[in-house]
């Protein structure tokens, strides 16, 4: 391993440049890229990548407008806001097949679908509320009918709301709820009328021109990385907890069986391989967005994603 | 730093005084200019670099965007300015009467002072914006938690600046009321409530800053309005101008409130609290 | 005459153990009511301590204190005592009349006891009438110190200690305040007990002067003045007052 | 607040100095013993609060909890707090350095003083964190934002508490170097410098405490170590312990900086500056 | 014997327009050199504004100022004044030495003049010699205002102004330091020029006391000093000096 390192480098002294922005700070989300680095997959296609850190006040799509860095991981709405702004920014492939974002209320409260949701305190980030506002809308409901708040998993458990926002491969900080005596019930945004992925790698417009090779390149590592993690999850954790040792390794061990069981590898990625992004599904999200006002009538899928970068690479299909 | 020439220059008080009020007085027309010069210094530079350079204004916007932000969006800012200074407000309040009374408490129990004084300073060192979160798990959705992170940022400095300002009472008025078998009531309300004024203020006119972060903090761990929640949705809509207009408003409010206690101060304080006579 | 100030053996001791300073070391002074006595001595040498002793604000370590024949606690109490101080100690917040007033408004007794005069009076007698309204802060400094003098003879107090009360002063208006204060004390009929660095004002206003030696602090020789008991400021310049202080000065290089 | 009883109080100030330096050994044992019970009360009303509420520990920990996470965590929080530190250091070098030889500037050219510092007032009141983000995408990854949010958030306290130092000069000593017609840099290395010397300590202290927290959140906007990112980390998955325990952590680091200041200052500042000679 | 000091019609305001204040009005003053000459007159007549007219701090409004035959500035540059104030001045951060070598250190010509004093002589002319090393705030009032003077002789100037050199210290310094004052006088054969409150140092001290009257503050009246040239401090209690003293008083009283 360490002669690999070595030799990771060596080559490192030719090789290309990359910074790459995280959506979040790193943990299970991102343990393919974190997997490609310290096992030299990068390294030896060529990349010199170098991984960035999110957090709350970080903004992914600024930095790779500001040329900070050269790729970015973000969510869809994030990527919409941008396009509905001419920012040139698009994306070319994403890591998670589904957005993860489910809706998690107690067994008690018996809410067994959206329509329950009326007259119900819904807690979720506030960045999340345009996607309430969409399942709202799908479902026959508008923000009238509930009361949002800005809430975490513990507000639920406070009974400070009815119903919480989270994504599930949190494990961790939902541990309270999924162990409540009286159960629990979920309702998942990609159920109801939301079909994002999620974690999406955009670049800049002129970067996907110029740099397409790069892209590929790193799109491969990346695909190597989880592959392996799939395969190999003690060892990816043990990778991960290495590289970011303020990780608890069994809690991200339950969040990435999670991911890699759910989100990232799905029957669409047994047919089309690892990243893919569907064109339909993007238009699709796209009506919803325009249908609730949140962006101009006017946009379509080519404006949020370019697939010349999945076209030209075979990404493993399982 | 509440030191004026004539404290600590005691000798040539009546001509010290002299010299500062004519500088004030100059200050009042010449530094007004002077001080409106430099702003546009520094925002024509601005704009020069943000031109020359054509930075594109998602990144950092002009003063000009800025200021075209600032008249679109008047209205919004100020919707969303109303919950702020509500929440600044009463936090200001709460904190400064709360920790004004534990000082008084400080006063008259020496104990209570000894033990939990030093309590005091070692909380005040604990940043309260990362303990926000926690707060607001504890107190719900409302107001409340933007109020209590705004009232514990004033709390502590206010305390630690009132104690010191009852104890910062001349000792021969002490002794002279202690001659005239005063007793702790009639010296505090005669004597040390007086002398505390000064330092009070000068606690209250930093508190006043701190209040607005405090809200704008407590608004950004949940919020549906307020300058807090505007800079965060205009960072995330990538409306930059608008995010440099909002902190604007922000540093407006500040700025404001600063004033506001000022003069209240000048109000309050109509001798001269360098003076000892 | 009765005695209003009795020491006997008084010493005082700040601190303890190694760190302990010896103050005043055994005085022995005995005051008569009505008496004007002026105490002079080195910087550091205790006058303050005595004065503070006497009034009650500190007790003496060793020896023994009466105060017109009774403990100095009691004596406070009757508010027979009062005390001016180098600083005019005024609260700058307060008018010249609240100030003035002030002691007939805290304390045990605050109800108004009948003797006490006038605040109006108090500051007639210190010739301000009409400075009522005024903030100390527009008063000068000799002004101040005749409003905290005011202060002091509204509780009508049978002693008044003054600690270096014009030392702050400059000599024109101290030479004024000194034949103000003579004019008060037989006004008055009080008790005065003075400290002062000057041996000239401590000459032209006393009947007794006491002189403190260096530590430890005693009382090293007292000594009366026999100039008239009519004393113009003009005696400050008298070959008779400079014999008294060539005197005091002989006494002070000694000890 | 620098008011020491010394300067007010000029007339007893002997008298006064003793009396303080009574009061300061009377609290150097006395005190802490009682500062330490104090503590303990505090830990032991929260714990029985805890315990007796059941409050579940994902929303506020026990202080046994908070201990147990202390150790256990040992070696992590030691591990993290190493880059928070080198970001708070050297943020409050450059930030200190900058606003003092700014500061420098303004006393060189009374012209600059008058244009800019009004200025700088006005920026003291943005709140640097809200503008943080923008910061990181001028400045790119890596140490460097963190730093300059620590250096901005120490940069204009200390720029205005320099320039009053500067100021506070005995006027009879610059008439006593104009009689010796000393030039401009001489009054400043003679006079100037060691008179704003209290001021500027008075301001190190205020800004120690303060580029922590900004270091802390130069973190929040992207890190994979340091104190901001464990508080993050530990929110994100609930771990309260961990988060109190991380809080704990930062305010120590605070206490040490305003610790290692103090004793700087009392090595610096031999003499008494509330003194006036 | 030449002039030192000069001073024709010379008139001071301050501000302008309604809220002016003429400190000073067409004063004329001549000092001849060797002379201690010394300047008195109530609070705020502008004594010091005069002192500050001497040493070129504050230009005249109207007037004519000539110091050693030269302008002022000139004087000043040449190192011939030197000042001493109230408070002593002196740099709480430097040790005594370094603060009287200070005057050697700063100014046009930093290189050491050939007629400048050592600072250790200067130290011994007011008798420190073995406080070199200490700091202001090891010595007592007295000791440093005799650190502030020696600060002043180190350049060894022609012309000595002293604003109330000792009106911030007790009587008993007081009186030790004007004694001293007048040994310097007599081995340096300075002229003098010294601002007092106290009539008795005033006459004590120079050969002549200049009179300065209440505003428009101009030179009232000029006395004439004929005490003994070998002043002990005995002079200051005898009757000739109090003579001396009754003149000024009614000068005083009458302006
Ligand atoms: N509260 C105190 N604690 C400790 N020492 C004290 C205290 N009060 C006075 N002293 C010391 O006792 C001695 C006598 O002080 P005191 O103030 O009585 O002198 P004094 O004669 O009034 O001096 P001065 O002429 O300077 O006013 C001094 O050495 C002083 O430092
Ligand atoms: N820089 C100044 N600006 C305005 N007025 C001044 C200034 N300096 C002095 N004055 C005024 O000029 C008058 C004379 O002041 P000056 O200090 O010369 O008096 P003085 O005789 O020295 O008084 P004192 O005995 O109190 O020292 C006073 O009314 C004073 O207020
Ligand atoms: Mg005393
Ligand atoms: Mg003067």
């Amino acid at each position: 391993y360490a002669a690999s390192a070595l030799l990771g480098s060596s080559a490192a002294a030719h090789s290309e440049p990359l910074s790459v922005q995280l959506s979040w700070l790193v943990d299970a989300g991102s343990i393919g890229e974190v997997v490609a680095l310290q096992k030299g997959y990068f390294a030896d296609r060529g990349l010199d990548v170098e991984l960035l850190p999110g957090g709350p006040t970080a903004n992914a799509i600024q930095e790779l407008l500001g040329g900070t860095v050269d790729i970015a991981v973000g969510y869809a709405p994030q990527i919409m806001y941008a396009a509905n702004n001419k920012l040139p920014i698009i994306s070319f492939a994403a890591t998670f097949q589904k957005a993860p974002l489910t809706f998690f209320s107690l067994g008690e409260k018996n809410i067994m679908s959206i329509k329950d949701w009326k007259g119900m305190r819904i807690g979720s980030a506030q960045s999340a509320l345009p996607q309430v506002i969409a399942i709202l809308d799908y479902n026959g409901l508008s923000l009238e009918d509930i009361t949002f708040v800005q809430a975490q998993v513990p507000a639920l458990l406070q009974d400070q709301v009815d119903v919480v926002g989270a994504w599930p491969t949190n494990t961790a900080a939902l541990e309270p709820v999924t162990s409540n005596p009286g159960g629990y019930n979920t309702q998942s945004i990609w159920d109801n009328g939301l079909q994002f992925q999620s974690n999406y790698l955009i670049a800049t417009k002129p970067t996907l021109d110029e740099k397409a090779d790069l892209l590929a390149a790193y799109l491969e590592a990346v695909d190597a990385g989880w592959s392996f993690a799939a395969d190999n999850p003690g060892e990816a954790i043990d990778i991960l907890v290495a590289y970011a040792p303020a990780l608890n390794p069994e809690k991200e061990r339950a969040a990435l069986d999670v991911m890699v069981s759910e989100y990232v590898f799905t029957d669409e990625t047994m047919e089309y391989g690892f990243g893919n992004v569907s064109s339909e599904r993007w238009q699709q999200t796209l009506d919803t967005y325009i249908a609730i006002g949140e962006i101009d009538s006017s946009m379509t899928h080519a404006d949020v994603f370019d697939s010349r970068i999945l076209d030209s690479v075979e990404t493993t299909k399982r | 730093m509440t030191h004026t020439n004539s404290t600590r220059f005691a000798g040539g008080s009546g001509f010290a005084g002299l010299r500062e009020r004519f500088a004030a007085f100059r200050g009042g027309i010449r530094g007004l200019v002077m001080a409106a010069l430099g702003l546009a210094i520094v925002l024509l530079v601005w704009q020069a670099i943000v031109r020359a350079f054509s930075v594109p204004v998602y990144l950092v916007p002009a003063p000009t965007d800025v200021l075209v932000a600032l008249y679109n969006d008047r209205i919004l800012l100020a919707q969303n300015a109303v919950p702020t200074i509500t929440e600044a407000a009463l936090g200001f309040l709460l904190g400064n009467i709360f920790a004004i009374l534990v000082a008084i408490s400080f006063v008259y129990n020496k104990i209570v002072e000894d033990l939990f004084y030093p309590v005091a300073i070692l909380i005040k060192t604990i940043p309260i914006i990362a303990i926000a979160p926690v707060l607001k798990i504890m107190l719900g959705n409302g107001i409340e938690p933007k109020v209590l992170i705004a009232a514990l940022i004033c709390f502590f400095p206010t305390l630690v600046n009132a104690v010191q300002g009852f104890r910062a009472v001349n000792p021969q008025l002490i002794e002279l009321m202690h001659v005239l078998s005063a007793s702790k009531t009639q010296v505090f309300r005669r004597v040390r409530f007086y002398a505390a004024l000064p330092y009070a203020f000068a606690a209250l006119k930093v508190s006043v800053t701190m209040c607005v972060l405090g809200a704008i903090v407590g608004e950004w761990i949940g919020a549906n309005t307020g300058i807090g929640y505007l800079i965060l949705q205009s960072m995330y809509v990538f409306d930059t101008p608008r995010l440099f207009a909002t902190i604007i408003v922000a540093s407006l409010m500040a700025i404001a409130g600063f004033a506001l206690v000022t003069w209240v101060e000048s109000r309050v304080i109509h001798w001269d609290p360098g003076e000892n006579f | 005459m009765p005695v209003a100030i009795d020491l006997s053996q008084v010493s005082v001791t700040f601190g303890t153990g190694d760190r302990s300073i010896e103050a005043i070391s055994e005085v022995t002074l005995t005051v008569q009511e009505g008496e004007f006595v002026s105490l002079i001595g080195h910087s550091g040498c205790g006058k303050s301590t005595l004065l503070r002793v006497i009034a009650d604000i500190i007790p003496p370590t060793t020896g023994h204190v009466e105060v017109l024949g009774v403990a100095p606690t009691d004596a406070r109490r009757q508010r027979a005592v009062s005390m001016v101080f180098q600083q005019s100690v005024l609260m700058p917040w307060e008018t010249v009349l609240a100030n003035v007033r002030m002691p007939l408004e805290v304390g045990p007794q605050v109800r108004r006891s009948p003797d006490a005069m006038s605040p109006h009076d108090a500051l007639r007698l210190v010739e301000l009438d009409g400075f009522e309204n005024a903030y100390p802060s527009q008063l000068s400094g000799g002004m101040r110190q005749r409003v905290s003098i005011a202060r002091a003879l509204v509780t009508r107090p049978r002693i008044l200690l003054m600690d270096e009360p014009f030392g702050a002063l400059d000599e024109l208006v101290r030479d004024t305040l000194n034949v103000e204060i003579l004019r008060i004390w037989k006004e008055t009929g009080m008790t005065i007990v003075f400290v002062t660095h000057s041996l000239q004002e401590a000459v032209f206003l006393s009947q007794r002067v006491a002189v403190m030696s260096r530590r430890p602090s005693r009382i090293a020789r007292t000594i009366h003045v026999d100039l008239p008991q009519d004393r113009q400021i003009s005696v400050k310049d008298s070959s008779a007052l400079g014999r008294h202080v060539s005197r005091l000065r002989a006494v002070l290089d000694e000890g």
